[in-house]
């Protein structure tokens, strides 16, 4: 951790300890942040990153260490000091109030008044001007619960500059960003470098951190296990650290594979013969917002395929998914699963007829946080658990110790609830339940499966889809992330504005030729 | 998992009885205003209610109202919804249990009477409560504003019925039953005599057992909790949310319609316009005292008929407001304090876990929780 | 009675819903539910009683009023901010405890079961100040949510009160704000009651404070709505008052106009009614 | 808090003194301070303390089982004369009487019950009821309301919408009817709940919309919720009329007159038999011939009532006592 210094240190903390309860989420954790410089803070799902980040911040207080902004020590500080002493953060879970306005956001904290009154004028003012400064236009009257994540995302930049952030901090901010996005997002990032602004940026995307970064810092189990300069070094380095053994890279740099990982290539035979396993016919879904979320959408997929939607999120994709299964009334159209009619049927009735699904929400869909883990893998087969109106409390709990085995699922205790795990050990629960044993699925609706979880649990993941269409499964797939949809599908639609822009085979897509569609530079052929 | 169990019995008792000192401090100053002894007033208090049979009998009866008005409160608040008509509930149970055994005949076998009474009251109350669970399953009318109101409307409707139909001239109540008297206390314990506790406690029992077993152990318990905790994931996992919200309040309905046999069948044996009078508002505190928990229930609703009871008996020489004061002194206490010493349980065992591993000496200067 | 009598029985029987359900827009929006209201307006007649009895003046008995609503909204605030306590038993428990202290010194002071002596007060109808600061109190609840700093600030915390501290506001600072606001506001409903009636009766409150948290719910949430709800609402116990007496349709039927008003109004029209998202989470 | 109960013992003076005779009173839900037949009887009950030297002990339960309890605390205790206040205690009165075969029981308003005859179902023998006929007063009021008011329309507001008001309501109807064959009476209900018997807000309403309605006297049986009638009459300046007690003071001038239910000698009167031990069970029936209800005709309202008027309800007064007027008791 002996690097040596040119520049002077925007941040160093060191020997930072920090426990929840039993969890040690950061243990001598260190960090050192020269000015001027793009910090990347790596490491696996769980290893303290936010933690230490929300340390940073003044969100939470260490229970032990120090820290230095700009050569002061403000260990225990609050978040107004950080605020005020030009730190900002931009939290991996947004930190914008969905009923207010982009303005009243921006502003809220430190807001302009006139007369004593707000004044929103100038807040709204304040966003274009801040806009233009920077890149990052938005209108400040917009709601902040009609905004696209990306939008949200420049609103939480916006915000911390606003505040006259010196050092930015960045916790995932890339997890729900479309290519074109991120792209903006390190043109914006670099211009806040460039103008003597420091930043800190929390990344699962090894392809970012070499990228962007001057100098990356790894987290694992708490600790900082290493740090190097990113031009003397390479992913599989990086990797190697982060999950302490070995690891091998494929050639898209996007995913880290270790030996026993199946193949990515798809088995010779093919299953066009098949019938169709999902039919989707002429589907119009509406949303609180539109009438036409879903415009008019058709498609099918056959067994053993795996169907790519991509997309800029909030282009209905959503909704989509969820009029599929059952959780959104679809105002004309059809859905079939196998030769049956599912248009009007409830979501328990979709799932006995082979439907699974993994939701893009887990803490709100996906999972009851304050149910044990064994209780949320029987969520929806609970009546298979049920004998004579009761539960099944001794299967239930066989059942859930054998697919936390399968699944890795840490830690291993069928009785912890489900609030207590890390962000992708939840996910891991969701698959579990979705597509582990007890499932006996034709059809899964997988919505970003990966989202936030970290190298390792990516990499199993996907050998589970890959998996579970080699057993002959028809799997929708939709993910923010470019690379996810076109390594993983056979096929890959686009959809933008509610409607499929374009439909093609994944071997004949690349990720330029996809974001032309997804930002509408390439219109519908 | 001993060690949690242990945990949280720890925390479930400790709680209660910081708030009961506070409680009893407060009690204390309010005694000393009025010139009394408290110590002589807390022992008037105890052995007015379990000091003798009778002061006890007393105590059990109204816990066992309040124990279903409190366990009514709780089915909903499970499913996530605050039913606050336990009154009109209760009320209309009562009335149904009256009828029911006005219109049986003289001498109708008793066991099957008071199942029917049961059943009757268990009805009446489920229509009381199943009219704000289909305004909201089918409108969306949130079920505080319907429930509040429901209550003015069902009391009027049951003074209408008492005041035009079916009454003793003189007076605000039905005829006596004819049959589905539920035996007094007094009848097995003779030492009960004269008080108004009667076997209506086994059907508390029973309907707690019922209810918890429902609750942990059963298919609809793990459905309802889960659309109490996460709608969104309860209608992900097949549950069908608005099925469970109807079903959820009405049956909450009949827990508290249930509690109408307690005074009808059990004590006065007629209706009596205005007996279920301010319980269904005391359920809501013993249901949440009792943190929605069946056996919890029970023992809140005894603690607060203690105070009930035992301010009776000090009346000649404090006034009974201030019981009236201390009952609500008590439930803020014990609201307060639990989530307090919860915190500090769990910081003594945070600091337990970390002693041993860490060298450093630097205490946290702030708990956790302040962060937010 | 001409059409100006009605009108003017209306806003006296509104007044005192406008008051309480001002005070639970605004604590609600912070995030803390408001099934405390009947407390603080009983409280606060109370209060408004007993300073206008000792000093014999009822401006004094209003600043008494106003303090007795917000000391009692200070242990509704400390109890559910402080220590975490659970909004609505305490909600409940302050309610009863408004009962019960009520009557305490009401048998202390005066020595009275259910009356206190008469005290002065004001005048009725349009000659009570009370009145017109009742006709302002959700405009003006209004403007400080919508038109002001702290109202922006009440706004993001009782929807995301994570997002609010990110950035340094005081979230704790904001809710007691609030809810000693919605206390003071409330009080003088409660206030207007006693004042106007010269007097204090035991439970004179008579279950306003509940309406008071209907109409806010029935508002959702928006002050001028409540506003509005709490017009109808006395316009609905108007319509009774009226049709009452004429022995054509029994009391109890028309006893319940309100209330069934309410609820076909809240099934038919309003719809579905979405609370502040952190209305009564307990913070971690 | 232990230094507390040590500090405080001793000091308390929780004891109670059991010799001569001892009287329990356990009151209805309003208790003392209603300055209405609670304080009735408690009025009746001290000035026995003082003038019979008896002991008296008094309960003020807080719910319904609570009325049972507090008469059978004070049984227990053996008093010699136990009384409920109001029509509620009926039940238990009657079976205590029963269990306590010795003891007195007496209840103000204690409502009777007849068999499918009509015949009066006897009391037990150490029970009294102490009953009134309110009507009869409210006849007189009602008349007086009548040939006072200078309207054609007179008020009544009742309090909770029960049997116990409406015979207030039909003897003040029959009265003003009877002086008055085309006068109309308005008569409302401040609700159906308990509540309604103090919700004074409520009162002043009715009263308000009453009064500007024509009206210009209105006549109240509705507990605390007068209270707000009175406020009513001081602000338009018109009369009210008070109910059980002389209710002059609640509102000086603007009282026509108060149609009293003498709760005070009911209750001096059981004592002092019981004290010198000619009590007996049975009904104690009170009316204008015992005395026992009447209107208030003092130096306060002497103003407001003509000679004439006077002179006229006199002798109406008269005619009930004679039977000549027969009072009815529904609406
Ligand atoms: N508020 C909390 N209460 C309890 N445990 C917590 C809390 N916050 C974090 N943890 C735990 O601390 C550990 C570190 O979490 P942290 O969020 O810092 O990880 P991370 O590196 O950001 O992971 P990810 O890549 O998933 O975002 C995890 O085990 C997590 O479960
Ligand atoms: N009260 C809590 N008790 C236990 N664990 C908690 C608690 N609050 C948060 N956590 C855990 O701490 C972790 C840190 O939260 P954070 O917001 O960083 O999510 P995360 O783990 O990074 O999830 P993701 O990356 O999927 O968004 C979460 O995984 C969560 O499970
Ligand atoms: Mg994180
Ligand atoms: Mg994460």
């Amino acid at each position: 951790m002996t690097t040596p210094r040119t520049s002077p240190l925007a941040v160093r903390m060191h020997d930072i300890s920090k426990s929840f309860g039993p969890v040690r989420a950061n243990r001598n954790a260190s960090l050192e942040v020269a000015v001027g410089e793009i910090h990347a803070l790596v490491g696996e799902n769980g290893a303290g990153k936010s933690t230490l980040m929300r340390i940073l911040g003044g969100l939470l207080n260490a229970d032990s260490g120090i820290m230095d902004v700009n050569g002061r020590d403000v260990t225990g500080w609050s978040t107004p000091d950080a605020i005020a002493a030009g730190v900002g953060v931009v939290h991996q879970h947004f930190m914008l109030v969905p009923t207010l306005t982009v303005a009243e956001n921006l502003v809220l904290g430190k807001e302009p008044t006139r007369g004593g009154q707000f004044d929103n004028r100038r807040a709204i003012a304040d966003v274009k001007r801040l806009g233009e400064e920077t890149g990052l236009v938005i209108d400040g009257t917009r709601l902040i619960s009609d905004l696209s994540v990306g939008e949200a995302q420049r609103v939480e930049i916006l915000k911390t500059l606003y505040r006259g952030a010196k050092i930015l901090v960045l916790d995932e901010p890339t997890a729900v960003l479309s290519p074109p996005e991120v792209k903006d997002l390190a043109q914006v990032l670099r211009r806040v470098r460039d103008g003597g602004g420091t930043v800190i940026i929390i990344t699962h995307r090894l392809d970012e951190v070499m990228d962007l970064s001057e100098n990356i810092t790894v987290m694992r189990a708490g600790e900082t296990v290493a740090r190097f300069r990113t031009r003397d070094t390479n992913p599989a380095e990086i990797a190697q650290a982060m999950v302490g053994r070995h690891v091998r890279l494929t050639t898209r740099e996007f995913a880290i594979v270790t030996e026993t990982t199946p193949s990515l290539q798809r088995s010779a035979e093919s299953h066009t013969a098949a019938a169709d396993a999902l039919i989707v016919r002429d589907l119009v879904v509406a949303s609180s917002r539109k009438p036409h979320e879903v415009d008019t959408v058709s498609f099918t997929i056959h067994p053993g395929e795996i169907f790519g939607i991509a997309g800029v999120e909030g282009n209905g994709q959503t909704e989509l998914i969820e009029a599929i299964a059952g959780l959104r009334h679809a105002t004309t159209g059809y859905v079939g699963i196998g030769n049956r009619d599912v248009t009007a049927a409830s979501p328990r009735e979709r799932a006995d007829l082979g439907l699974s699904h993994i939701p893009e929400d887990r803490q709100r869909r996906g999972l009851i946080l304050d149910y044990s883990i064994a209780d949320n893998l029987i969520l929806g087969m609970q009546h298979r658990f049920t004998r004579r109106g009761a539960l099944d409390a001794h299967a239930i709990t066989e059942y859930a110790r054998a697919q936390i085995a399968a699944f890795d699922i840490r830690p291993p205790d069928p009785l912890l609830p489900a609030r207590a795990l890390s962000g992708g050990n939840q996910q891991k629960v969701v698959v579990a339940r979705e597509m582990g044993g007890g499932r006996d699925y034709s059809v899964l609706l997988a919505s970003q499966p990966t989202r936030g979880v970290d190298v390792g649990a990516i990499e199993f993941i996907h050998s589970q889809l890959i998996a579970a269409r080699e057993a002959g499964k028809a799997i929708l797939l939709v993910s923010a992330e470019l690379n996810e949809v076109l390594s993983l599908s056979d096929r890959v639609a686009v959809m933008t504005g509610g409607r499929f822009v374009v439909v093609m085979p994944a071997a004949d897509a690349t990720e330029e030729l996809l974001g032309e569609y997804m930002t509408g530079a390439r219109a519908a052929a | 998992m001993k060690p949690e169990r242990r945990e949280k019995i720890e925390e479930a008792l400790f709680a209660p009885l910081v708030a009961i000192l506070i409680a009893f401090v407060a009690g204390d100053i309010l005694m000393l205003s009025f010139n009394q002894s408290p110590f002589v007033v807390w022992r008037l208090l105890l052995e007015g209610s379990w000091g003798n049979a009778y002061g006890f009998g007393q105590v059990l009866y109204k816990a066992t109202t309040l124990s279903f008005t409190g366990m009514a409160v709780a089915f909903a608040y499970r499913a996530g919804l605050f039913n606050i008509g336990g009154e009109g509930q209760l009320a209309a149970g009562g009335l149904a249990a009256a009828l029911v055994g006005f219109a049986l005949p003289v001498g109708f076998p008793a066991i099957l009477a008071i199942l029917l009474g049961c059943l009757g009251a268990a009805a009446a109350g489920g229509v009381v409560g199943a009219v704000p669970g289909y305004l909201r399953v089918r409108f969306g009318a949130h079920e505080v504003i319907t429930t509040i109101m429901l209550n003015f409307v069902v009391l009027a409707l049951l003074n209408w019925f008492i005041a035009t139909k079916l009454r003793v001239p003189e007076t605000l109540h039905t005829p006596e039953i004819h049959a589905g008297a539920i035996p007094r206390l007094s009848a097995i314990l003779p030492a009960f005599h004269g008080s108004a506790a009667n076997l209506s406690v086994i059907a508390v029992i029973i309907t707690a057992v019922a209810m918890w077993y429902y609750m942990f152990r059963t298919r609809g318990g793990y459905e309802l909790r889960a659309v109490g905790l996460q709608p969104d994931a309860a209608e992900y996992g097949g549950i069908s949310v608005r099925r469970v919200l109807f079903s959820a309040m009405t049956i909450s309905g009949v827990i508290a319609g249930l509690g109408g046999i307690n005074f009808v069948l059990g004590y006065k044996y007629y209706y009596e316009d205005g007996f279920a009078g301010g319980t269904g508002f005391l359920g809501i505190a013993v249901a949440l005292v009792g943190r929605n928990n069946p056996f919890g229930i029970l023992i809140a609703a005894l603690f607060f008929a203690t105070l009930s009871q035992g301010g009776l008996a000090l009346n000649a020489f404090v006034p009974k407001q201030m019981v009236d004061v201390l009952q609500g002194v008590v439930i803020i206490a014990i609201a307060a304090s639990v989530p307090e010493v919860q915190r500090i349980l769990l910081g003594a065992r945070k600091r337990l876990v970390d002693k041993p591993l860490s060298e450093s000496a630097a205490a946290p200067t702030q708990p956790p929780a302040a962060a937010v | 009675m001409n059409s100006f009598e009605i009108i003017t029985q209306i806003l006296r029987i509104a007044a005192p819903y406008l008051f309480a359900a001002a005070g639970g827009v605004i604590a609600e929006r912070s995030g803390i539910i408001s099934l405390t209201l009947e407390g603080y307006m009983l409280g606060g007649a109370f209060a408004a009683v007993v300073g206008t009895f000792y000093t014999g003046s009822p401006t004094i008995g209003v600043l008494c009023g106003i303090g007795g609503g917000m000391v009692l909204a200070l242990i509704h605030a400390i109890s559910c901010i402080r220590y975490r306590a659970d909004q609505v038993i305490v909600g409940i428990a302050i309610n009863l405890f408004a009962i019960g202290i009520t009557r305490f010194f009401l048998k202390l002071l005066f020595g009275s079961s259910s009356n206190s002596p008469r005290v002065a007060g004001f005048a009725s109808g349009y000659a009570n100040p009370l009145l017109w600061l009742g006709l302002l109190a959700t405009p003006v609840v209004a403007f400080l949510l919508f038109r002001t700093t702290f109202g922006l600030r009440v706004r993001a915390t009782g929807e995301k009160p994570e997002a609010a501290a990110s950035v340094g506001v005081s979230v704790h600072r904001v809710q007691y704000t609030a809810v000693v606001l919605s206390g003071a506001l409330a009080a003088l409903g409660g206030v207007y009651l006693a004042l106007d009636q010269h007097q204090f009766t035991d439970q004179m409150t008579a279950g306003r404070g509940f309406i008071a948290v209907a109409a806010v719910i029935f508002g959702r949430w928006s002050p001028l709505r409540a506003g509005a709800a709490c017009l109808l609402f006395a316009a609905a116990e108007t319509a009774q008052i009226h049709l009452q007496g004429n022995h054509v349709v029994a009391s109890q039927f028309i006893e319940m106009i309100p209330y069934v008003l309410t609820i076909v109004a809240l099934a038919g029209v309003v719809g579905r009614a979405i609370a502040p998202s952190a209305l009564g989470r307990a913070e971690t | 808090h232990i230094a507390l109960m040590i500090a405080g013992r001793g000091r308390g003076d929780a004891t109670l003194d059991h010799s001569g005779t001892t009287i329990g009173i356990v009151f209805d839900v309003g208790g003392r301070g209603d300055k209405s037949f609670n304080d009735g009887a408690y009025a009746g009950a001290d000035s026995a303390r003082r003038m019979l030297g008896v002991t008296v002990r008094y309960i003020e339960p807080g719910d319904g089982s609570d009325r049972e309890s507090g008469l059978r605390l004070l049984a227990a205790e053996k008093m010699n004369l136990v009384m409920g206040v109001g029509f509620i205690f009926t039940d238990d009165l009657t079976s205590l009487a029963r269990e306590y075969p010795n003891i007195n029981f007496a209840g103000i308003d204690l409502s009777l019950a007849y068999d499918s005859t009509g015949k009066l179902i006897p009391l037990p023998p150490n029970l009294a009821a102490l009953k009134f006929r309110e009507e009869e007063g409210s006849f007189l009021v009602g008349s007086l309301a009548a040939l006072v008011g200078h309207s054609r329309k007179v008020g009544f507001i009742g309090g909770m919408d029960i049997p116990l008001i409406h015979k207030f309501e039909a003897g003040y109807t029959a009265g003003v009817k009877y002086v008055c064959p085309d006068c109309t009476v308005i008569s409302q209900y401040a609700g159906v709940t308990p509540d309604a018997f103090k919700n004074p807000s409520r009162g002043k309403e009715l009263a308000l919309s009453q009064y500007q309605s024509g009206v210009n006297i209105i006549f109240h049986a509705s507990g605390a919720t007068g209270q707000g009638v009175f406020e009513a009459a001081r602000q338009m300046h018109k009369l009210a009329i008070g109910v059980d007690a002389d209710q002059y003071q609640e509102a000086p001038g603007y009282i026509l007159t108060s149609m009293v239910k003498g709760v005070n000698a009911a209750t001096f009167d059981v004592i002092r038999r019981v004290k010198d031990g000619s009590f007996h069970g049975g009904v104690y029936s009170f009316g204008l011939k015992e005395g026992g209800v009447g209107y208030v005709y003092n130096e306060h309202n002497k103003a407001l009532i003509p000679d004439s008027v006077h002179a006229r309800i006199e002798a109406i007064k008269a005619l009930i006592i004679a039977g000549k007027i027969t009072v009815p008791t529904t609406r």
